[in-house]
């Protein structure tokens, strides 16, 4: 297991967000987390990432037990996570961007981040924007280039947060392209509304509903699930 | 031309500029140019934390007083020689950064303003409390003869031009170097999008502590400067309005450049000098200039050259 | 009646919407369908005047909403209540209530009618707002824009987040609004409702609206619910 | 004096300062609490109001009540009116963002100061006070013959000073009624709580915030008219009614009025007992540094709602 959690639970001045969420999350699985709105979805990877403090309950990553870190020691171990909002350098080229991500782990060494930052750009097909202003790109480029910053991390745990919310058909077609070729490199925990997308690139799906686990499974098991398409009835997954 | 390239020369043409302006210019404008050398290099100081870093500090004269002071009480009272006295006001100006980053970094926004301002406040009074060495508001003056380094009088404007020259001209290259490698991109980082910045992994409270002490060394090393080429040290610089002055400058001059604190701080020297002719009420001009600035200059002299004509500016 | 012609918006320098169009008419309920982040919230504030147009226009009856001051949209006629309900949450329920009365002339009358439609409110009048569960709270949003005595009615998301019995309700007030000829325009994820209750649906992708489809023929039809929302 | 007299005596001068400091305190909160912005240049305001109050009590020239009300009627509200101006013509267009709104009220800072002392000079001007009989007041003492009331020496003082501190109640009560009870309050609150919420029910929020931004400044004003009469007024007088109106809201919690009033009679009674017994300059370091800290470790304030 890369990541276990156990117990862990978010309040907010009493409202719970997160109830004893118990998970475990395998190396090299691409996981997809699904639930209505509201169901803490993004509380929880928000705790797993140290964005959001837990209010009790553990989380280990890498078999050891990190809850206590704060969020850029855990980034620092393996993690990587992208923004359900985009989440760009706004004033910074798209190069610039991309070698910040790259930097913080290969350090002063130049010529590495510089080929690194090349390889994600190509790989993403945006190196023909490289010296444009990240503020001035669509809105679609720059979810790519958020999805640019975890990859030049070189992250064992990769986490996105509804990284098609707000893309077009086409370019979520090639998220899906790109999602199954990093699959055979890290380890994937998506959150995601669009079930086109989560049951054609997930492995295995974690169903959240009001905080709690509702339901684990493979996608064709969840999809059978009746207590799933209960939770889901009435709503909605739009 | 590359950008770097293009850098370079706009950086060496201005010090090439100012050098040779000491024998172009009438000895007036000369004695002003030293002087607005020295505030440059707090100017761009605060504009390493204000520019690039984003945050917005209305207590710098509390670093620019500790090393003005550093400088000034050990040779006034112990009679240090230059060179140590000159490094007791980077470690005062360090000391007191360090102490001060710690806790102001743990506000944010307009709390951080306010807790900068008062933390400077404090300061203030308690140079005036210290009175019987400080001398308060009529400060103290240092001994002509004390000024010397390696036989050369730093009284001599010709000597004093030049020093504050070399100091200026290492603090604005070492600053542009500082922007450039990997930790200044991080500040800029931050500036952008601290939230962003904190999820790729970096420290970003312990690399705003670094952005705080060195943007307080620089500042206190401007204060130490002044305080050895002009021989005075009082607590006016210490006051609100010495905080407010380097924000001026750099909002005039464009926050987030490298030469603009200095064309902002020579800016509104010569504006307040010229005002200083006409009216006792000089502040006016810097009042007015704020406002003016904040309404329709957002990015300040270079900043709107940059974004206007010029994007490579650095 | 409501008209959204070519509207283009965003926030500062971030367009979100590029081209909406739309129709409301009275007696009617006008829903938009999308998925996150296609810009359904927007189209609202939009024609609230929250945000500045930056292409195309808002009429309603014919005046153009979107040469008036922000203030001045309510004034004509158009209610709103947002996501998340953003009640004045310190003032008490009455309180709320008399802010959606400011500019009504005959406010005993409407205070009294929005009561009737939600007598829960009637009890808790000198409770302060943020005291409410949830579903009290929704009807305080709703009440208090009723009490501008609107001609068009935006709701956005009405029903998240509350238990069934609190949906039903809101449906209902939703229909009666229909057949007081209010045109009601309801952003909605629950495709079930939408189907129940909606005369029209709009869908909207990426900041434009590209149909404008009749209730009976989604229902009918449901592969296009499926092509735009992925269900 | 002895120490139980010369305490009662540091109180009541207390109770003045707290009185002023409150009504000026209580503009700056109501400015911050509805537009979410800090005015720097509320100091300023207060020390406008003192000179007009000056200017007009001079120019009326009749009796020094005739003038004096002339002045509390008068001066508040032409700041008011040149607080509503900056508001228009600077704060408006800079759209309210705090940053920037902090270093154009620094601006404003400078120019309402410079231009006064450019007006009307450099010279500190009395206001004769209305009324100012001194009122002696009793002590006791439990001494050989028992318990004993007498007059000490010294232990006094003014009908003015008394009418101070009851105007300022009879004030904040009336706002305080505003703002609960009136139509005008109802929609500044709502303003307050949520702006965009406020324009979608037909408030003209920029209206209100032009009317608040000229009621906060209009407040400080008549806290410098209440005080002329005893200090005097003078172009740099701003900064500590500043100072200490910071400190206000800071400890009371940003934004709340009941948080704001408590701390001004902290404040103003702790300033004027600590200036009495100890060195004005240690006092204000001590205060300064408490302020920073309570920001830094308690930033909603110490009467406001813990942030966890």
């Amino acid at each position: 297991m890369i990541l276990t959690t156990r117990g862990l639970t978010k309040a907010y001045a009493g409202v719970k967000a997160n109830t004893d969420v118990d998970f475990d999350l395998p190396a090299g699985q691409t996981r997809a987390i699904i639930g209505p709105n509201g169901a803490g979805k993004s509380t929880f990877v928000g705790m797993i990432c140290g964005r959001i403090p837990a209010t009790r309950g553990t989380v280990t990553f890498d078999g050891q037990d990190v809850t206590a870190l704060p969020a850029h020691k855990r980034i620092e171990r393996g993690m990587a996570y992208t923004f359900q909002i985009t989440s760009v350098f706004p004033g910074l080229p798209v190069r610039e961007n991309v070698a910040l991500a790259a930097r913080r782990g290969l350090g002063r060494n130049k010529a590495a981040v510089r080929a690194k930052t090349d390889e994600v750009l190509s790989r993403l097909n945006i190196s023909d924007r490289a010296d444009q202003m990240a503020g001035d790109l669509s809105y679609g480029h720059q979810r790519i280039l958020e999805i640019g910053m975890g990859l030049a991390q070189e992250p064992r745990l990769f986490i996105l947060d509804e990284p098609t919310q707000g893309l077009a058909e086409s370019e979520v077609e090639e998220f899906n392209t790109l999602i199954k070729t990093l699959d055979a490199e890290t380890t994937i925990l998506l959150i995601e509304h669009n079930m086109n997308v989560v049951m054609e690139v997930a492995e295995y799906i974690t169903v959240l509903d009001q905080g709690m686990v509702l339901a684990n499974g493979t996608p064709q098991e969840i999809r059978a699930n009746t207590a799933v398409q209960e939770a889901y009835l009435g709503s909605g997954h739009a | 031309m590359s950008d770097t390239g293009k850098t370079h020369g706009l950086h060496f043409g201005l010090i090439g500029l100012l050098a040779l302006a000491y024998f172009v210019l009438p000895a007036y404008h000369s004695g002003n140019l030293a002087s607005v050398m020295v505030i440059a290099i707090y100017a761009m100081g605060y504009n390493l934390l204000f520019g690039y870093t984003g945050l917005l500090s209305l207590g710098h004269a509390l670093f620019f007083s500790a090393g003005l002071y550093g400088l000034g009480l050990t040779m006034h009272l112990a009679d240090w020689t230059p060179l140590p006295a000159f490094a007791a006001g980077l470690i005062a100006a360090l000391v007191v950064s360090a102490v001060i980053g710690f806790l102001i970094l743990r506000t944010t926004g307009v709390a951080f303003m306010i807790v900068t301002l008062m933390f400077a406040q404090a300061g203030y009074l308690t140079i005036l409390y210290f009175g019987k060495y400080t001398r308060g508001d009529e400060g103290f003056a240092l001994q002509q003869a004390s000024r010397q380094i390696a036989g050369y009088d730093l009284s001599d404007p010709g000597v004093r031009y030049f020093c504050a020259l070399v100091l200026f001209s290492v603090t604005l290259l070492g600053l542009a170097y500082m922007i450039r490698a990997p930790f200044g991109r991080t500040l800029v980082a931050i500036r952008e999008n601290e939230e962003r910045a904190r999820m790729l992994g970096y420290n970003v409270t312990a690399i705003k502590l670094k952005a705080v002490i060195v943007s307080g060394v620089v500042s206190g090393a401007s204060g130490a400067t002044y305080a050895l080429l002009f021989g005075y040290a009082g607590a006016t610089f210490a006051t609100v309005q010495y905080s407010i002055f380097p924000l001026l400058w750099v909002l005039v001059g464009g926050a987030g450049t490298t030469v603009g604190p200095f064309v902002g701080a020579l800016f509104m020297f010569y504006l307040i000098d010229y005002a200083s002719g006409k009216t006792e009420a000089y502040l006016l001009v810097v009042g007015v200039t704020l406002v003016l600035v904040t309404l329709f200059l957002p990015h300040g002299i270079v900043g709107t050259i940059r974004t206007r004509f010029l994007r490579w500016l650095p | 009646m409501l008209e959204l012609s070519h509207i283009q918006s965003g926030y500062g320098r971030v367009q979100v919407l590029f081209d909406v169009s739309l129709t409301a008419k009275a007696g009617e309920i006008t829903c938009i369908m999308g998925r996150n982040g296609a810009g359904k919230t927007t189209t609202l504030k939009a024609i609230m005047g929250m945000l500045p147009l930056t292409a195309g226009s808002v009429t309603l009856d014919g005046v153009t909403l979107s040469d008036l001051p922000p203030h001045g949209v309510p004034k004509s006629g158009i209610a709103y209540v947002p996501q998340g309900r953003r009640l004045f949450s310190e003032l008490t329920v009455a309180q709320n209530l008399e802010v959606g009365l400011l500019h009504t002339k005959d406010k005993a009358a409407t205070r009294e009618e929005v009561l009737d439609l939600f007598p829960r409110l009637r009890e808790r009048l000198r409770q302060q707002a943020d005291t409410l569960s949830g579903g009290e709270q929704q009807m305080l949003a709703m009440g208090r824009a009723l009490c501008l005595r609107p001609k068009v009615l935006l709701l956005d998301e009405p029903t998240e987040g509350l238990q069934p019995s609190m949906i039903d309700l809101i449906r209902d007030v939703v229909l009666q609004m229909k057949s007081r000829n209010l045109a009601v325009v309801l952003v909605e994820q629950r495709i079930d409702a939408v189907l129940n209750i909606a005369d029209q649906v709009v869908f909207v992708e990426n900041g434009r609206s590209l149909e404008t489809t009749d209730t009976g023929a989604l229902r009918e039809n449901p592969e296009k619910l499926h092509h735009y929302l992925g269900v | 004096m002895e120490f139980g007299p010369h305490l009662l005596l540091a109180s009541l001068e207390g109770a003045t300062t707290a009185a002023v400091l409150a009504l000026t305190a209580m503009g700056l909160s109501i400015v911050f609490g509805v537009m979410r912005v800090v005015n720097v240049a509320h100091g300023e305001f207060y020390m406008v109001g003192a000179v007009l109050a000056w200017f007009i009590a001079t120019s009326v020239g009749a009796h020094p009540a005739l003038g004096f009300i002339a002045a509390l009627l008068i001066a508040p509200l032409l700041v008011g009116l040149l607080a509503a101006g900056v508001d228009r013509l600077i704060l408006r267009h800079i759209n309210y963002d705090p940053e920037r709104t902090i270093v154009a009220t620094i601006g404003t800072l400078y120019i309402l100061q410079q231009t006064t002392l450019m007006t009307f000079g450099p010279d500190a001007r009395p206001v004769e006070p209305p009324f100012n009989t001194r009122i002696a007041l009793p002590w006791f003492e439990w001494g050989e013959n028992g318990f004993e009331v007498y007059f000490p020496w010294g232990l006094s003082t003014t009908s003015y000073k008394l009418f101070v501190i009851a105007a300022a109640v009879v004030i904040l009560i009336t706002l305080w009624l505003a703002i609960t009870r009136t139509k005008a309050g109802l929609v500044m609150r709502a303003t307050q709580q949520d702006s965009d919420m406020a324009q979608a029910f037909g408030i003209p929020v920029k209206t209100v915030y032009s009317v608040v931004f000229g009621l906060g400044a209009g407040l400080a004003a008549i806290g410098a008219v209440l005080v002329v009469p005893i200090q005097q007024a003078y172009y740099l007088m701003g900064h500590d009614p500043l100072l200490l109106s910071f400190i206000v809201v800071i400890i009371g919690g940003l934004g709340s009025l009941p948080g704001t009033i408590i701390a001004a009679i902290l404040i103003g009674m702790a300033d004027g007992i600590i200036s009495v017994f100890f060195t004005p300059t240690l006092a204000k370091i001590f205060a300064t540094l408490v302020v920073a800290m309570v920001l830094v470790f308690r930033p909603k304030g110490l009467l406001g709602k813990s942030t966890s």
